[in-house]
């Protein structure tokens, strides 16, 4: 499991390095096209239609980048929008919205990822499910637990919310 | 006071017993005494008389880890009993509705430490534990709809969804108690067994088809084909939740569109034209099905019941009841229309006098409707019941 | 376990053949002068402000046997006041309170027993605390859990209320 | 439109990988890209500079094998981080607050299989597990009372309350992380260590009388001393909340008398004659103590604040509090009276400018009062936050 966080971090920092924004969905694009016989493709428009902003406070549901966000808010949690809360594990995986940003009328890709290893977090429940899909989508399903592929534990805590680029 | 005293003797053993190290038995569970007015302790099991039950998964949101199943009389709506699931689990009955199924998760310290996913099997009456089987650590942590976790039609198989998020199922023999194998589904999800051979399944993907796995008698892969596009994922999904209709299955999309699949063969076929729910009046006010458990058949009569909501839109997929709606599949109209309760899922019973439960996102109560008395809520068992209402199923 | 759960039986057993209820209390009494050099003793009268019956419905917290029940009430959770629900296992040990039953007007001994080996019934609450103590008087403490005697699983499901002889 | 392709491009991508059977880490937690505006995913540790940790144990009545701690900021009342109990857990603090301590039972099935009893010890700033030791599986099944799991006042003895239901207690060493050994405590119960020899403790027994337990340092039994009698558990027993006071414990009864004990010695001793904290006038409205942590202490100023209900009677000592009573120890005497918003459970920070906090079994809220301020309800932290509150501690 270590040396797959290890592994995941160098990639961000390579990324990070390596291309700009655009150029790293560009070069997703390509690498989809590489990867076309992995398995089926779903084009899900999940964020399509984006939240309007309606709070500046990130310990509510209707903040801007929460416009995707299935579950506890880890900035009720002892956490941030973008910190897991003392004791927790990150998820290894995530999945991703578009959200619109009223402060600069952009829309942004937003990551969530969960925060694992300590039972239900309780607090500031979420749940938006613009572009959720069932199983069958597992990139844009929301029912699902996103803690679920590490290793050390896949209990859910809360989930946090990271802008991970302009969309 | 003499009895006084006999009472506080009495308590003075309990104590001096209890303080002691050694307790060995002489503190029994049951301190019967031979008065006919004296009780005992005994162990329930479900009365061999229940003819209708309801299984209403709890998925325990605040405490993921202790998920349970609550399970209620449909006809005296008295309260059965309760079994554990484990850690985001599932639940699903035997075809003959005599052994119960779970599939969890289970970590050596609640939180952390090993983890083992198993399904547990158990007795329906007594809802003692049978037998025990040991699955990859892949159980898919969702929601307990019934495709999930899916007896074959006949013989022993269990079906289960894996997801590490890569889809898989993984088959299990439930009587023998043990691990069968492990079938490559990917990117698809959900297991509708085929009604003629107990050892295949399809599964609904991403791409809109169906794939179709039939398995030897050892597990051994045989055929894997892929349907004709069934449906859009993008444009209108379907629900995960569906109605069995023997060979066939019925799924619901998003907005309400029927789908009829037969699933028994070596590939599935649609075996009718699709066709919505909504006609053009109501979808004027955005009529949507919602929720979980969205649809429920009533067989012999092709009555379809669905838990619909108004104003819907993109996203509003799992928005609770705002009516229920019946549904005569034979004339392609809305035969009812009831309030709805905040219904998030549904459940019928089959032959005659067909009763309809729901339970209710509001309060996790459950609601019963007479189907035959035009839909007439005859009862509830109201809360505390369930913590975060999921899915439901009644035989 | 099994061992210990049949001995039980067998000495409910006997008691019912060797004793009238008056005579076991007598003979309990003996014993605790046998074994008042097993510990510290604790007579605590609990119960002793006896619940006045208010319903007939064992679905509740004030019916009459119920007047030193703390926790869920087995009656509600699939099993009666005397039966543990389907798939629980009884406790071994149990606790004593004395009601009064209006129906004759007398008072009564109740054992009362948790079922075990299933989470939490969640249903029916009851928490009468007449005659409860702190852990150093174990007898009459109703903050423990009583399954914590058992061998297969300790954990709380709910509690029966057994009439176990006149008081 | 561009960007919409790129989108589109970028969750085809993520499926077509989630897809695949080899996931190999290419999806990382945080899709950082290089410019500023984006945000990466961290871990959050408990600030450095929070003054005043608050802890709430929460029992999880409905869910009781999922106890958790609430860690709450005494002063900006944000909400800090999660710690989890295990099965009717106990917690406390180290005596620096720079450690966490956790006690609790699991199975190897949440419900049923192999019985572990373990304590856990956390880095109080980061929550992070930094030991475990596996303990005998006789931890008492009990509310988490900050007497049933206990540092010694100096060195790395830990000691926890055993009942099966016979007390012992089990003694840890928690640097080394390692069972040290259990002392036979029948018909007592409750912790209280000795400020004086950090292997001694000192234990409330059924008689009335405490029994004081010293130790070498390798856990063997050097003496075993019963105290006069303190109390009459049947007229009037002492709660198993306490207030430490240095050498000295404060026990309050049911009724509201405060005793003193000195617990630092071979021999537990009184220090000053028990009083009433009720005086004849409150009396007559039968004034009590009740709820869990029914008393806090700020030490320097000897202010003692009690959740008191009126109308108390026998069995209303788990009545939550009416009002609170802040109490002069030195005067003897009621200073302040407060309403008590359903207090189950009272803490004080100590040091300059004390603040006390109390939880509500109304709605598992915590209230913030302000000692210096006349106890002015200065802020609160409201639900979702206790399922059922319990203790509740401050460091």
């Amino acid at each position: 499991m270590k040396s797959l966080e290890e592994h995941c971090e160098a990639f961000t920092r390579q990324l990070a390095m390596r291309s700009s924004r655009r150029g790293f969905i560009t070069r997703v694009a390509k690498l989809l096209a590489a990867s076309a016989a992995l398995g089926p493709l779903l084009p899900v428009a999940r964020g399509a239609a984006v939240a309007t902003p309606e709070t500046s406070d990130d310990q509510h549901c209707d903040y801007w980048k929460y416009c995707s966000v299935d579950g506890f808010l880890c900035s009720c949690c002892g956490g941030t929008s973008t910190q897991c809360p003392p004791g927790t594990s990150q998820s290894k995986l995530s999945w991703v919205g578009t959200c619109r940003n009223a402060a600069d009328g952009k829309d942004y890709l937003v990551s969530y990822n969960d925060c694992c290893g300590v039972s239900s977090c309780g607090r500031c429940s979420c749940n938006s499910n613009v572009g959720d899909r069932p199983g069958y989508a597992m990139g844009v399903h929301n029912d699902i637990n996103w803690c679920q592929g590490n290793d050390a534990s896949t209990i859910y805590h809360c989930t946090v919310s990271l802008v991970v680029g302009q969309a | 006071m003499t009895h006084v005293d006999f009472k506080r003797a009495a308590r003075r053993l309990m104590f001096a017993l209890l303080g002691s190290v050694s307790l060995s038995g002489i503190f029994c569970a049951a301190l019967a005494s031979p008065e006919s007015t004296d009780e005992t302790l005994s162990l329930a099991s479900i009365p061999a008389d229940v003819k209708h039950t309801v299984y209403m998964p709890d998925l325990a949101y605040n405490h993921f880890v202790d998920g349970l199943v609550r399970i209620v009389d449909g006809d005296s709506l008295r309260y059965l009993g309760t079994l554990s699931m484990g850690f985001m689990g599932f639940f699903n009955t035997s075809r003959d509705g005599n052994t119960l199924y779970t599939a969890g998760t289970y970590y050596e310290r609640l939180n952390r430490g090993k983890r083992t996913d198993t399904i547990a099997i158990y007795d329906a009456h007594s809802l003692q534990l049978l037998r025990e089987v040991v699955i990859p650590t892949k159980h898919a942590q969702d929601l307990p709809y019934p495709a999930f976790l899916v007896p074959a039609w006949t013989g022993p198989l269990v079906f289960e969804q894996n997801a590490t998020p890569a889809s898989s199922v993984t088959v299990i023999d439930s009587l023998a108690g043990r691990f069968v194998g492990e079938v490559e589904t990917a990117g698809c999800s959900g297991i509708f067994p085929s009604s003629k051979l107990p050892s295949r399944f399809s599964t609904l993907c991403g791409d809109g088809t169906a794939l179709t796995v039939s398995l030897d008698a050892g597990g051994k892969e045989l055929s894997r084909l892929r349907s004709a596009k069934l449906f859009d994922p993008d444009a209108d999904a379907l629900f995960t939740a569906v109605a069995d209709d023997g060979d066939r299955e019925i799924f619901l999309s998003f907005n309400g569109v029927l789908h009829f699949v037969d699933v028994s063969g070596e590939r599935a076929v649609e075996t009718e034209k699709p066709w919505s729910i909504v006609n053009a009046t109501l979808a004027r006010e955005n009529w949507r099905p919602g929720g979980n458990q969205v649809l429920a058949l009533h067989r012999e009569s092709h009555q379809l019941f669905v838990t619909m909501h108004r104003h819907g839109k993109e996203g509003s997929h799992k928005v609770p009841a705002d009516e229920i709606w019946q549904i005569d599949l034979s004339q392609h109209r809305v035969v009812k229309r009831i309030f709805g309760t905040q219904a998030l899922s549904v459940a019928v019973t089959q032959g005659a006098h067909p009763l309809l439960f729901a339970v209710s996102a509001d309060d996790g109560s459950m609601s019963r409707y007479d189907v035959e008395a035009g839909l007439a809520h005859t009862g509830e068992i109201a809360k505390p019941l369930l913590e975060s209402a999921a899915t439901l199923m009644v035989h």
